[in-house]
């Protein structure tokens, strides 16, 4: 049991975790604070897993960095969207 | 030549992202000659000379991106040039009472355009993700573009649903490539085994991209979302934007993961899809707002595409290749005719200024084209003849009886009446001669884009062969594998 | 002389029968009271035809028309010739009954040009059936006789004209069904092999019917089909409703000659003679002869009580059909009595038929004149009475006798007695007629 | 030119529907001569294909819809019957229609649907095998649709929800039936071609039961659209439907459609004999005979015209059916003349009844009391429909109970003789009363709703020659059936091609 290893049962622990707060939240920014939590789960599994073969993997490096710019977008996103919809009147906790 | 395929419409992208408004308008016809240029020399070329993988910048796979471009994709980059090219000449009209929106549009457009281009000609699944996103955070920009507090909250479910499913799929790859090493689908394809690891992992990608399909029971956004934005948004999102995570959803199920997945499995994807035709049909008929109602129609047809998994797997190979055929058939014919209907009923709900189904009266003398576009494209999403949609299904019906499936045949025959019976409702309104209120003209291009998409629809029930010749240059047909 | 033989030969028998059937075309409501003549007009042709046929000494004369209906056959049947006579001087000497009326004003009723039309299509239909060959083209005129003569009887529309007009037509419509399936059945059996039939020859059935094995069957709906018009007992209930109601001219050639299509049917379609032999019909000759007894005298007890003198004349129909019926059924069952019997029944036939209907004539004139001139009527109206009673040196007589005489030699036992006694029956009737004929 | 003749026979209608749709409404004279040219146009197509088809000459379109699967246009002689009746009765029913709809709203879209009716009645008549026969059989639903709803009002809504509930869930069990018969029976897609002795005859035994089961199944999904008990319940109700379309519906496209699919069934796909072998005749002739007599015992219930004239059809188009059951060529004649037959007569019925309802205001039975008098022309067509439908002769309709009875008895079912006799008396009870009330009522009130005034003519011209010409053709039909060119002699040419190959 490599140390990686670790990393990817902590990270499954992580994303159980905000698995179940994303579907139990009701307010729309816990849900937001939820899925970025979950990503950086899927982010630690994805370094975790692949390294405890042959040293270090220049691909998952690459492809979590890429990750976290597309979980970073995205969440901007979310966060626009929300702010116009409870602008709007919307009920951020429905 | 496959990567000006991304090129163009990132370039086009930015591009109307930083021109001036008027600008960025004139530059739309360029765009969108260029890229259903590119499609169709694309096409010629690979019809020539076969499939091709192409390495972006040199870089070799797993760091670099590696393009293929085989039968099947570029049929689906030629149908999404075409469907959007006339969802766009459509949105150019429909967007002048939206000059707000119109400002978004536009750079929306071409990024979802790019994502759906990298998803077809992707060769590496994580390639896939990233198209996915793109694909996703453009798609949720569209829906969110009016702004309204209905629409926003769409939006919203449409975005987390979209961010959940894409993280259940990035979970699901990171697992493949920790126990293979590698995210090329070639490679993967003949090194995943039927172990736990593979069945976790798939498992995760297909919840994932089950949501983003929007497929019953995972359907709950769709509705919202595709109902409430505007109407070219909605055709581009019900022709093709589902139609991405079906694709890969398809390529993991009888390409990659071929070896590790099980009959038990295919046919609960099966029953998925059955419950998905009956629930949407219902909806379907049950709403009274007709956007509600093209919606829901595509919550049923996506039903239709789920049935490939049980008819494609544990099967005979000629009952499977009946299968493939049929679904990618449907899935052409339905991504017209859903654009087709969406563009007609935008039409339509604009001349009326409302969408309520039973206030329909006297359209058809004010907007005949659109309700003829309507119908056409009703033709084809109920399965009758001549229309793809008819073909398609005539395939699925006979893969059924090959390998004996007599409930998917069944649950095929009444899911084509059930559409008769929901889409008959608008008909029937329509037939009534006293309008309740001003019926406004409408710009004629507007009524002839929909009416040009639904000829395709039914077209291709006689152009069959064109799409079915691509399909045999590649090699993918479902393997007859699949353990008890 | 050449040329009367060549238009013998040339004129084609089917012009002849639809002469009247353009007159049809040519009346009109406003003009319909100048246009009587044409029921004069209508039979002539034919009439003059036949006459011209008797004066040859009765050549072959027959006309084909491959291509129209089934496949036309028309000819003059020399056996039944005599009947084709009777009928057309009786349409004719109605027809100027008709014309007469139309003249002295005499028929101020509504719908006259619907009675005209009417008219001439059942003389159509009448007269064609007698040259008609063909199974297709029979039937033809048949029906179009059978329907049109609706018009004649409900001609008056009171309500018991319509009464007599819905029994009329319901046995009608029944008559035609049995007719149509015994005709369609023995048709089948004429024609079996060929491809494509066309409809048989009439003279192709009897042979057919007697080969078929279930021939009894065919014969017994033919029977039955043609019993209506023939007024066989059970199936005659038409008739005496019927007559009273109807016009005059229009119930004279009802029963004078109309009635006579059903017998002509009966010749023409049964196995009888030789294709009786064997026995194989004998259970249906022999319901003929007991139908036949039945509707002789049993007309003649309902007529006694009849209350008018036209209902009575139809019992007396009824009566002397039922004789005929007797004839019938007896040279059916003797088959090699047929010949003789067959030539009676024309002779029967011929003789009630023109009597009958100066009897019906009768009635209108008594009813039309009054005081000496009624007086003179009503006893030379004694001469057609009498000879159906069939008093010595009378055409009734003639041809009882000629039965008579068959049936002497054979071993019928009570039917000579019984026969004879119809004689009575007749009397009952004609005693009855002359009554009610003086009332009025 | 003998491949694509047949498409052009198709195209004279698809492209004038085509074209009238993207003509705007106010075109009037530009869209009746368009109208009138094309069917002109395909009569003489049609009459050159009949004059090919006699001399022995092949017209076939084939077009690769999906692999094995081919679209068949073919002429062959009994496509060529119900192509020429559809093409003849196009021209008359538009006649009337332009005269019936004069000053209506949305003609365009009438005359559009219309036009695409005929071409896929066109497409049924053509259609070289069973998916080309479903391809035009669904969208003969499709096109007629519109037709039977196009007045708009709550009724007629409501007439053609039932409509569509009935075609669409027949077409549904013709997919299946289809769908079968090219999964399970026929690999190669050969024997799914119309032949003219049938192509299933060499099927080994075991198939057989499979076989049977197809056909009912083909049946049942033809059955629908042909109208027979219990699936009829759609024609009564479609009676809403303007008259043009009740006399095109009834008398040419969809019940024919269904009975002329039943006889592609049983001689061209099974082959008379083998369906013979096979036991499946009967069963459907003792459903047609049912259904002759059902339909004409609820057509003596009717009190309104066109309802009356729905359940006739009811049961004539029944006779179809039973003479395709009859195992036997004249049998086949019967059932094939009276395809034809039934149409012209009909259609004459249609006509009269609109007529009626547009010149007096007619609808009821009751109400026709001396119609003769004021509309004489239109009450002698109707009493010759009337009196062919009841088997007098010499009209049509006494040629086809002709052969249908002798075909019967041929076969070995005497028992048909029964029906047939039944059925027409049955006929006799509500026709006759009609043309009683017609020729022998005086009228005393005043008529329902008077709309044309008694001019020149009893009524609108082009409603009245249509009429009178099919009364004419049912006559001519009845006393020329010997003759070499009427249907009767068609209908042997077809009949000797099917049994003697």
């Amino acid at each position: 049991m490599t140390i990686d290893l670790w990393y990817a049962i902590v990270g499954s622990i992580i994303v159980a975790l905000s698995v179940f707060a994303f579907l139990t939240s009701r307010h729309l920014m816990k849900k937001l604070l939820a899925f970025n939590i979950m990503g950086s789960g899927v982010f630690l599994i994805m370094v975790g897993l692949p390294q405890h073969q042959h040293g270090v993997d220049p691909v998952p490096q690459a492809l979590v960095l890429t990750g976290i710019v597309v979980a970073v977008s995205a969440t901007a996103l979310a966060l626009v969207i929300l702010r116009r919809y409870v602008r709007a009147g919307g009920n951020p906790a429905p | 030549m496959t990567p000006i395929l991304l090129i163009i419409p990132l370039a086009f992208a930015i591009l109307t992202l930083l021109l001036p408004r008027n600008w960025a308008r004139a530059t739309i016809i360029p765009g969108l000659v260029l890229q259903v240029g590119a499609a169709v020399l694309l096409c010629i070329q690979i019809y020539h000379d076969g499939p091709q993988d192409y390495a972006l910048g040199d870089w070799q796979a797993p760091l670099g991106i590696s393009l293929i471009a085989d039968g099947f994709s570029v049929t689906l980059l030629a149908l999404t040039s075409l469907v959007a090219a006339l969802c766009a000449v459509y949105a150019q009209y429909f967007l002048t009472r939206y000059p707000r929106e119109q400002r978004y549009f536009w750079p929306l457009f071409w990024f979802l355009l790019a994502a759906l281009n990298g998803i077809w000609l992707a060769g590496d699944l994580f390639n896939l993700y990233v198209g996915l996103e793109l694909l996703g955070l453009s798609a949720v920009g569209m829906v969110a573009l009016t702004a309204e507090k209905t629409t926003l909250k769409a939006a919203l479910d449409y975005l987390y649903a979209a961010l959940f499913g894409s993280l259940a799929y990035l979970a699901g790859v990171a697992l493949l490539y920790g126990a293979y090493g590698t995210l090329s689908i070639v490679q993967l394809s003949e090194m995943a085994a039927a172990n736990p690891t593979t069945q976790v992992a798939l498992g995760l990608m297909t919840v994932g991209l089950l949501l983003k399909t929007a497929i019953f029971p995972l359907h709950y956004w769709l509705p919202p979302a595709h109902g409430g934005a505007l109407a070219p948004v909605s055709a581009l999102l019900s022709a093709l934007v589902v139609k991405a995570s079906f694709y890969i959803l398809a390529l993991l199920w009888l390409d990659v993961g071929a070896l590790a997945v099980t009959v038990n499995a295919a046919q609960a994807m099966g029953f998925l899809g059955a419950g998905a035709i009956f629930w949407g049909s219902w909806q379907a008929f049950q709403t009274r707002q007709i956007k509600m109602l093209v919606a829901y129609s595509t919550v049923a047809q996506l039903g239709y595409l789920m049935l490939l998994f049980p008819l494609a797997i544990g099967v005979s190979e000629a009952a499977a290749h009946l299968a493939w055929q049929g679904t990618v058939l449907h899935l052409l014919a339905h991504a017209f005719a859903k654009a087709a209907m969406f563009l007609a009923v935008g039409t339509l709900v604009l001349a009326l200024g409302h969408g309520r189904i039973n206030d329909f009266g006297g359209v058809s003398q004010r907007n005949p084209v659109a309700l003829f576009a309507f119908g056409l494209s009703a033709v084809s999403l109920m399965g009758l003849p001549p229309s793809g949609g008819f073909n398609a299904k005539w395939l699925l019906l006979q893969s059924a009886i090959a390998s004996g499936q007599w409930h998917w045949f069944v649950v095929m025959v009444i899911g084509g009446l059930l559409t008769a019976a929901y889409v008959f409702r608008v008909f029937r309104v329509s037939f009534v001669q006293t309008a309740k209120h001003d019926i406004q003209e409408t710009h004629p291009a507007l009524q002839f884009s929909a009416l040009a998409l639904a000829l395709m629809a039914i077209g291709l029930g006689f152009a069959s062969e064109i799409p079915m010749s691509f399909m045999n240059l590649t090699d993918f047909t479902p393997s007859p594998g699949g353990s008890p | 002389m050449t040329l009367l033989m060549y238009l013998l030969h040339q004129v084609p028998l089917p012009l002849l029968v639809i002469f009247p059937l353009v007159l049809v075309a040519f009346v009109h409501t406003n003009t319909v009271r100048r246009r009587g003549w044409m029921l004069i007009a209508a039979p002539i042709p034919m009439l003059l035809a036949l006459l011209l046929w008797y004066g040859y000494g009765q050549p072959e004369f027959v006309t084909e028309v491959p291509w129209l209906m089934l496949g036309l056959h028309w000819r003059i049947d020399p056996a039944l010739a005599p009947i084709l006579l009777m009928t057309t001087l009786l349409w004719t000497a109605a027809g100027t009954y008709v014309w007469q009326q139309l003249r002295s004003g005499g028929a101020e009723e509504p719908h006259i040009a619907r009675y005209l039309r009417c008219w001439l299509l059942t003389l159509t239909g009448n007269i064609g059936l007698l040259v008609a060959g063909d199974i297709a083209s029979f039937y033809t005129l048949f029906a179009l006789m059978t329907f049109a003569a609706f018009g004649l009887v409900i001609h008056t529309q009171t309500k018991n004209a319509l009464f007599a007009g819905k029994v009329y037509i319901v046995l009608a419509v029944v008559g035609e069904g049995l007719l149509l399936s015994g005709l369609i059945w023995g048709a089948a059996h004429a024609a079996a092999g060929e491809l494509t039939p066309t409809a048989p020859l009439l003279t192709h059935l009897p042979g057919a019917i007697a080969a078929s094995a279930q021939g009894v069957w065919i014969a017994l709906l033919l029977f039955l089909g043609f019993g209506v018009k023939a007024g066989l007992a059970g199936l005659h209930w038409w008739l005496p409703l019927a007559h009273p109601v109807a016009p005059t001219p229009a119930s004279a050639v009802l029963s004078g000659a109309m009635i006579k299509a059903g017998l002509v049917g009966w010749l023409l379609t049964l196995p009888l003679g030789e294709f009786a032999a064997g026995g194989n019909f004998a259970s249906i000759a022999s319901l003929a002869v007991i139908l036949g007894l039945v509707g002789a005298f049993g007309a003649a007890i309902m007529g006694v009580f009849a209350k008018k003198a036209k209902a009575v004349l139809a019992y007396s129909s009824v009566s002397q059909m039922g004789m005929i019926t007797v004839m019938l059924g007896t040279g059916w069952l003797y088959d090699a009595a047929w010949e003789a019997v067959f030539a009676a029944i024309v002779v029967f036939s011929v003789h009630h038929g023109f009597n009958k209907g100066v009897l019906f004539f009768g009635v209108g004139w008594v009813g039309a004149l009054s005081g000496r001139a009624a007086t003179l009527i009503l006893v030379l109206l004694l001469i057609p009475a009498l000879n159906l009673i069939g008093v010595p040196f009378s055409s009734g007589e003639y041809a009882k006798d000629l039965f008579k005489a068959v049936i002497a030699d054979l071993p019928v036992g009570l039917l000579y007695p019984i026969f004879s006694a119809g004689a009575l029956a007749t009397t009952a009737l004609m005693l009855r007629y002359f009554y009610l004929l003086r009332k009025t | 030119m003998t491949t694509l003749l047949p498409v052009f026979v198709l195209a004279t209608s698809l492209i004038t529907a085509v074209l009238i749709f993207v003509l705007p409404e106010r075109h009037i004279r530009l869209r009746i001569g368009l109208n009138l040219t094309a069917a002109l146009l395909k009569i003489v197509l049609v009459a050159v294909m009949v004059a090919g088809i006699a001399n022995q000459v092949d017209y076939e379109f084939r077009y690769e819809l999906l692999p094995g699967i081919d679209l068949i246009l073919r002429a062959d002689a009994l496509s060529m019957l119900f192509a020429g009746l559809s093409s003849v009765l196009w021209l008359f029913t538009t006649v009337y229609a332009i005269g019936y709809l004069e000053g209506a709203p949305n003609r365009s879209r009438f005359f559009g649907f219309f036009s695409l009716c005929v071409a896929s009645t066109m497409g049924i008549a053509l259609a070289g095998n069973l998916f080309t026969f479903l391809i035009f059989f669904e969208l003969l639903t499709l096109s007629t649709y519109p037709l039977v709803v196009h007045r708009g009002t709550e009724e007629s809504l409501k007439a053609g929800r039932t409509y569509l509930q009935y075609t669409l869930g027949g077409g549904a069990v013709l997919l299946v039936g289809v769908a079968l018969m090219y999964g399970l029976v026929d690999q190669t897609g050969s024997m799914t071609e119309f032949a003219e002795t049938g192509t299933l005859a060499a099927i080994p035994s075991e198939q057989h039961f499979t076989l049977a089961v197809i056909f009912f199944v083909l049946i049942a999904g033809l059955g629908v659209k042909a109208a027979l008990v219990p699936l009829h319940g759609w024609l009564p109700i479609a009676m809403v439907a303007p008259a043009p379309v009740s006399a095109l519906l009834h008398a040419v496209a969809v019940v024919k459609a269904g009975a002329f699919g039943i006889v592609r069934v049983i001689y061209n796909i099974y082959g008379v004999e083998f369906a013979w072998q096979l036991g499946v005749l009967l069963p459907l002739a003792i459903l047609a005979s049912i259904t002759i007599i059902w339909g004409s015992l609820r057509a003596l219930q009717q009190v309104e015209v066109k309802k009356r004239l729905a359940y006739s059809t009811v049961s004539q188009v029944s006779y179809i059916a039973l003479g395709a059951c009859l195992f036997g060529p004249v049998g086949t004649i019967g059932g094939i003349v009276h395809l034809l037959h039934q149409g012209i007569m009909k259609v004459t019925l249609f006509f009269c009844a609109g007529n009626y309802a547009e010149t007096l205001g007619i609808h009821k039975i009751k109400d026709l009391d001396g119609a003769g008098a004021r509309m004489p022309l239109t009450s002698i067509a109707f009493t010759l429909g009337a009196f062919g439908m009841i088997g007098v002769p010499p009209l049509a309709g006494f040629i086809s109970k002709w052969y249908l009875g002798i075909g019967a008895l041929d076969a070995g079912m005497s028992w048909v003789i029964g029906v047939l006799i039944l059925s027409s008396m049955l006929n006799a009870g509500y026709f006759l009363p009609i043309v009683y009330r017609l020729w022998f009522k005086s009228r005393r009130e005043p008529w329902p709703d008077e709309h044309i005034p008694r001019g020149r003519f009893e009524t609108h011209g082009l409603l009245l020659w249509p009429t009178v010409a099919t009364a004419v053709f049912s006559l001519a039909a009845g006393l020329f059936a010997a003759h070499a060119w009427s249907p009767l002699s068609w209908s042997s040419l077809i009949a000797f091609r099917e049994y003697l190959p």
